[in-house]
């Protein structure tokens, strides 16, 4: 991580998530490899707090960024950092092609239920009765107009190319330790040339959910985690597969 | 014993370090820092016990957790 | 020139072959009548070339796996036709505004909409002012040969190195399909044998990290780098305009056509000549940067220019905007697909023509 | 000089083939030559047909709006073709497949029942080599030796065997076709 | 005006409003700032009256949801930013093929690339031109006060049903986000008060069943469908243009200017004139149709013209081709975000006037 | 069906699944409520034999398309008709969140293992091993490289919106009946108000895959469906069950 | 006797009719109709079944099954 | 008579809602006026602002580079819009939570202590009402009266006995200010 205050509002998950996934790298040994590919999201200025190489992406993109560069440069650490509007709607294709392809690249989802950035709209995995700015009724997203929250690592982890997907969460101590060891297998399994390897993790939008930080937390385990089991979702290494569990 | 040290500045008073201290070791301060926030303090006399889950939990690194021996 | 040298080559594969002796290191595309034989040429060459060939899901994942893929300094290459173009223009932009290195072929099919695959030249103005938004400007080259569509392609990767920006290369449904003899004129380089770009990201090995972007939050930050690429798009319409000249001595009609219009009027305007009428042609090779001043010397004198195009009327305003006034713009087009014939044209350059001696 | 041709079939009768090889000959004699093939989905429906075109010039469009010559492997492709060859032009047709009869006047026809003199050769596929002798022999657009070497640059030089088969089955075309116009022109004469 | 009338209005609620009392009855959009508030109004309105909303997935899957809900007659509207505005380049160009009515708002942010979300200009060449593929045109209507925004956004759905064509409102994040008082000047319809379009395609109930496509693989067809939409839009631009002056009358100068910047220029203007200066605003209202014609008359008096734009240059092409040759045209721009103050501006008037005035 | 002859090669697929799906829709009696949305693909020209009201639709946007249709006008019988590159490509988005959604639509689903229209390049649903013009290698296509034939209904039986999806094929008798039976639980489905409805139907394509009709239909034994089993895939109804099975 | 009737014109010789015809009533034509194609034709003396395998495979709707009663 | 006024404060603290109050009571003067909050990504950390320009004219820029008033909230407000402030004008202060002192000169700060003002009538969270009395004060460029209409309007007139409690808060701040502002005259005189 370089030395500067993040652009966060207060008990965000990002500042965590991206915390662990530098400290990830750092202890691979792969800074000097490592390209992330932040989104159009509220990490979109991740390349002022992380000390690798970075390159945007037009919103939704990063997985066909990361593509071109891990292609055009195999011996590179690629990984894409997506929020949910980015990955899991207009980023859809690019996703669930890459996971497909199994490219040898990582991707962190975090995955805050909203559209933090653009100001609090319902994404692709804002929770049934879940109220935002573009799904405003009484009884807030409702499956019969608006779909149902997608679950992404679900979703990708049915394709035969994905080989590492596990969906964590950010609101204790023990649910972060248990991240950044997601965070850790991801980037092994790239290492080793397994393939697409994705961690998504529960992260609070306080400021979007109109709720206290502490609130936050409860509300991902009292509201989030039961629609979106943690664990592995899958895990179908063939060498490293002993770190994992 | 051990102890913390909060860094006034960049803490943006999400409180979460309180609410995962286990000994209650820390409380929210009374002054403004510069940004608009009451930053979080260690309480005089806290009974840390080094545990790092303050530091763990906090999205701004603004904790460091220092286990004099 | 001698025999052993000439190849008949297919114009998409003219194409395929100029990019791959220009040390392309990677090609993405998704398939699209009338371009379809590049994709295919670029995946036997990549792969026995063991370079990088993908088949992206959609021309919108090809554009940001090319501007991915040229973040790493490798040369990169993308084409595709007319509707697939248009969806590529958000990445386009991007590239322009990451001023990142990077060939993008159309082969223009007719529009608007699904259209259809028969030669046309109606995405001028998409390739000209940018389909994208922002201020930005691609350099886009119109060959009119299978040996210009090898010279033009291998000269685009070049220029995007050189001034680190997409370089358009637009042709059609004719140039791509036809077959020509071919001569390379060049010396083949591997990928491996490029210089090493300073801006890459590629791994922050034994220098401070780095990073790539366009997102310029603060608006003094955000104009610098609008003038920056403004200083460099002037710096380019100083050094890399290029068009060609046929009968303009003399001349007192100029035509105006590019790529395949540009063929058959030169062989109209050949039969004018030979009728002793005094036509001339003007091919503009670089659409952008455009000719404006050698149009707007040559009005000192021609008093009447036509543009032809394969479009209801796109280029006419270049031509216009290169005269200022001092002369007459006529325009003669055919849209949607239609190849006029050599024979057409010249009854529509006499007939004009006759109207101008007659009003002298 | 500017010479027009169009080579049209069904989809499996080589027809694109001739076209390259007739093109390959040209540039070899130093000639202008632009070879365009029918593309995308009018191709669906089986048929094929391309368009060579050869000139001491340069050539403006590869497309032909009025061809000199039509090179007609089935009878769709007289049908379609016939109306636009220019007067005075030439058609050259497989009478072993085309059996209508020419709708129109000011060409002449030359009929070669390729498919037939191929299958006595031994080899029915090569129907398109008998017809691209015929042509020649019509044309002298490109010499009958650089037709030989051209189908040997194209077709690659490795076969020897089909090499010199197709030797013969175009010069069989050539022969027939040749003894046509040697009639035709002591008819004219 | 009365009081009661008036509403103090953002701009995109005012937008918003005009659609719904248009009768606009399915609204498609995605997120992106600066035209959230837009979207946000929309997703509570259209519920509200029980009409469409729908976050779409992308940009692109909202423009096609347009494109569908337009065949079936009902007015619709999709809204964005640059970025995303360049990612509807394909559907708008199916849109303008297919003669479907459609109103596209673009609220304008600093590009290219990501950019930023300040007040910009530099889409004019996307909109004008078509950034999609093919000779097409869109109307492209540019508000300058919330009143306005209001006002054109209504006359887009006249327009776009009458002409069956897309219609572009072009605003930027000042326009927006800032609030005005608002007059409605009209009456509200109902979606279902809306005449019957006699193209739909809602099942071929009591007569044969008909498709709306832009598919034509003859190019002879599409070449005349070409020239059909050539001479609607010629039709539009006989009838449609719109544009405003300000103290033009014995002006020496003219500063073109639209949107935000005419506002500005307003302001700058006045003082010229408070100054004794002979110096004018031309502010056209619909970029495209553009006013060419009166620019080129006013060109026989006026010789000097300053096109002002938030961009490095785009629609002083259009002026250049308005003023053939007949008077000097100057640029002032400030790309990237910057709003320049009426100061100035002022400043980089009395400059140009003044060296005219030396030139004399 | 109108009375004009397909411009489909001998022995296509896409001719036989225009009759099935006519013929429902007549037997339905929705053909005056009907409206098509056919691709851009070798169906694109469906409108010359639907006897319906169509609307085209930009490639792999149909269920775009149909999505403002639908919602517009929510009376008509929406159907998308679109090939395997269409949905599975370039489309991927559009189709998972329409699905998502459970836009209350059909999508009649021709997966012939390759892009068709444009001249036998690889979609995303070709085979392993399967050779096409842009996966060349001697071995075909090969997953290290070009990832995974993707099984569509599958991957969209695992949204929550989706409703009734079912794998048929049409190269024997049999099939073409099941074929049409499950065409019709697909538009009774929509009938009935209860969401996305999909049927995916293994279709062959003699000219792209170089071989004769009747060898085509051998290889969709053989080689297609093992990978892409048959069946329904997902039938979550709650009234109209009855009729399937 | 059931007997079939096949538009010559339309049929494009797939020949799948002749793959599931279960009583092998139908074979191959000699003659090209005019898109190139030799199109399937009822075997003389066939003992059609009337059992429609053949009208349900023919992508063309090219074959007409009569069950004359 | 062009007047811009800046109202600048943390999120929670309503200046959005002051600047929209203003701007109303304007219009409903029948006189031109903007309103432009600062929007998008500059949201992110809690501050927010907006500028109101009232005018007997026609409006050209919404936004204010050198405003006439600031009503700054809070410290981070103060410090931020300080130095662009129109020589002569004024910024007001909630002085309860504004400690920093005015670095420049050629300005007037008026002090109001809005938020313990409203704490004393029993709603810490009407500081910006009481400032807002503070601004119509200090500015004139509203009456009294219309502001108090204008409040009303936007804040909704069903809760009758908010409406009383800000008309109330709006006083006291008013008051508080013309105080401070007689002073000066007479400091001034
Ligand atoms: C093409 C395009 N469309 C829309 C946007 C606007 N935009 C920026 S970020 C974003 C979504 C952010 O949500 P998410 O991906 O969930 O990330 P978060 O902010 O919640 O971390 C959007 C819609 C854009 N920049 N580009
Ligand atoms: C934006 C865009 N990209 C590409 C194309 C070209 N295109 C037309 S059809 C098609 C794919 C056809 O394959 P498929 O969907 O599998 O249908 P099939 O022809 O096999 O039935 C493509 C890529 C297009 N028309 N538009
Ligand atoms: S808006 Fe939500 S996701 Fe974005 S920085 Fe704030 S808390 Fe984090
Ligand atoms: S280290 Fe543990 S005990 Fe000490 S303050 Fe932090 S959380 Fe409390
Ligand atoms: S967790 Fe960190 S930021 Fe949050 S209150 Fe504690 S010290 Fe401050
Ligand atoms: S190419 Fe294939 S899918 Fe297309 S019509 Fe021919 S057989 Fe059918
Ligand atoms: S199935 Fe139909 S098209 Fe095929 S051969 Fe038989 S009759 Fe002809
Ligand atoms: S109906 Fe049955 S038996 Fe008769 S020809 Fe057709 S397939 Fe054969
Ligand atoms: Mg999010
Ligand atoms: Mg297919």
């Amino acid at each position: 991580m370089k030395d500067a205050a993040t652009h966060y509002c207060q008990g965000c998950g990002h500042s965590v998530i991206h915390r662990l996934t530098a400290e990830v790298i750092e202890e691979l040994g792969i800074a000097d490899r490592a390209v992330g590919v932040p989104p159009a999201g509220c990490a979109v200025l991740a390349y002022f707090y992380f000390d690798v190489d970075m390159i945007e992406a037009p919103h939704g993109r990063a997985c066909a960024v990361a593509t071109g560069i891990k292609r055009a440069n195999p011996e590179s650490i690629v990984f894409s950092y997506q929020g949910d509007g980015d990955l899991a709607a207009i980023g859809t294709a690019e996703a669930v092609h890459s996971a497909n392809r199994s490219e040898n690249i990582t991707v962190i989802f975090v995955n805050n239920a909203v559209y933090g950035m653009t100001g609090g709209q319902m994404a692709p995995t804002t929770l049934l009765g879940q109220r935002t700015t573009t799904s405003p009724a009484a009884a807030g997203r409702e499956a019969h107009r608006e779909g149902y929250p997608i679950k992404v690592s679900e979703l990708l982890a049915s394709l035969e190319g994905s080989t590492y997907i596990e969906r964590c969460a950010v609101n204790s101590v023990r649910a972060i330790r248990r991240t950044k060891k997601a965070i850790r297998e991801a980037f092994l399994t790239q290492m080793n040339g397994e393939g697409f390897s994705m961690v998504e993790i529960l992260s609070p939008c306080p400021t979007n959910w109109k709720m206290s930080p502490v609130k936050s937390w409860k509300w991902i385990d009292e509201v989030m985690t039961p629609y979106f089991p943690l664990g592995v979702i899958k895990d179908s290494r063939k060498g490293s597969k002993k770190d994992a569990g | 014993m051990p102890c913390i040290v909060i860094n006034k500045e960049t803490c943006k008073g999400c409180y979460l370090c309180i609410e995962v201290c286990p000994k209650k070791s820390i409380a929210i301060g009374k002054e403004l820092n510069s940004k608009g926030y009451h930053p979080a303090m260690p309480v005089e006399n806290g009974e840390c016990s080094g545990c790092e889950s303050c530091m763990i939990v906090c999205p701004e690194l603004s904790i460091e957790v220092y286990d004099e021996e | 020139m001698k025999n052993k040298e000439k190849r008949l080559m297919r114009g998409s594969e003219a194409i395929g072959e100029a990019a791959v002796r220009a040390g392309c290191a990677c090609y993405f595309g998704y398939p699209i009548t009338p371009q379809n034989e590049l994709t295919e040429y670029m995946a036997r060459r990549m792969m026995d070339t063991g370079r990088v060939f993908l088949q992206s899901e959609s021309e919108i994942a090809a554009i940001n796996m090319a501007l991915g893929a040229a973040s790493t300094g490798a040369r990169v290459m993308t084409s595709s036709s007319s509707p697939g173009i248009s969806l590529k223009q958000e990445g386009i932009s991007f590239i322009a505004a990451m001023e990142l290195p990077c060939v993008i072929v159309n082969i223009v099919r007719g529009g608007p909409g699904l259209g259809n695959i028969a030669p046309a030249q109606s995405d001028y103005f998409q390739a000209t002012r940018g389909g994208g938004h922002g201020d930005y400007r691609t350099i886009v080259l119109a060959p009119a040969s299978v040996q210009e569509l090898y010279d033009l392609t291998r000269k685009s990767f070049e220029l995007a190195d050189e001034y680190r920006t997409p370089v358009l290369v637009l042709a059609d449904g004719m140039l791509g399909q036809m077959m020509e003899p071919v001569v390379f004129n060049d010396k083949e380089i591997l990928p491996e044998q490029l210089p090493d770009k300073p801006w890459t990201v590629k791994g922050a090995k034994d220098r401070p990290s780095r990073f790539i972007r366009s997102l310029l939050l603060d608006v003094d930050v955000e104009e610098e780098q609008n003038w920056r690429l403004y200083r460099k798009y002037q710096r380019i319409e100083r050094r890399e305009i290029r068009h060609e000249e046929y009968y303009m001595k003399g001349a007192e009609l100029a035509i105006v056509a590019y790529g395949t219009a540009a063929r058959i009027a030169k062989a109209a305007v050949k039969r004018c000549v030979e009728k002793n009428m005094r036509v001339g042609l003007i091919r503009p090779i670089s659409l952008w940067p455009f000719p404006y001043e050698h149009i707007y010397k040559t009005a000192e004198t021609v008093k009447h220019f036509m543009s032809f195009e394969m479009s209801t009327g796109q280029m006419v305003e270049d031509v216009q905007l290169g005269v200022k006034g001092r002369a007459e713009v006529l325009m003669y087009g055919r849209p949607g697909g239609v190849v006029p014939t050599p024979a057409e044209l010249f009854r529509v350059i006499s007939r004009a023509y006759n109207k101008i001696a007659r009003e002298k | 000089m500017l010479v027009k041709t169009i080579f049209a079939g069904f989809g499996g009768q080589g027809v694109l083939l001739m076209g390259v090889c007739v093109a390959t000959a040209a540039m070899n004699e130093d000639k202008f030559v632009t070879y365009m093939p029918s593309y995308g989905a009018e191709v669906r429906g089986g048929t094929a047909n391309c368009t060579v075109s050869i000139s001491t010039d340069e050539i403006s469009s590869p497309i032909a709006s009025s061809p000199n010559y039509v090179v007609a492997m089935n009878n769709p492709s007289l049908l379609r073709f016939q109306h636009i060859i220019k007067p005075g032009g030439y058609i050259v047709t497989n009478s072993s497949l085309v059996n209508v009869e020419l709708g129109r006047s000011g060409v002449t026809q030359i009929q070669v029942p390729g498919s037939d003199i191929a299958e006595e050769l031994g080899a029915m596929r090569s129907a398109n080599m008998v017809m691209l002798g015929a042509y020649a022999a019509v044309s002298n657009v490109v010499s009958f030796q650089s037709l030989i070497d051209a189908v040997g640059e194209v077709t690659g030089k490795k076969k020897k065997e089909l090499v010199e088969f197709n030797i013969k089955a175009i010069k069989a075309g050539h022969d027939n076709a040749k003894e046509q116009i040697k009639k035709l022109e002591s008819i004219e004469a």
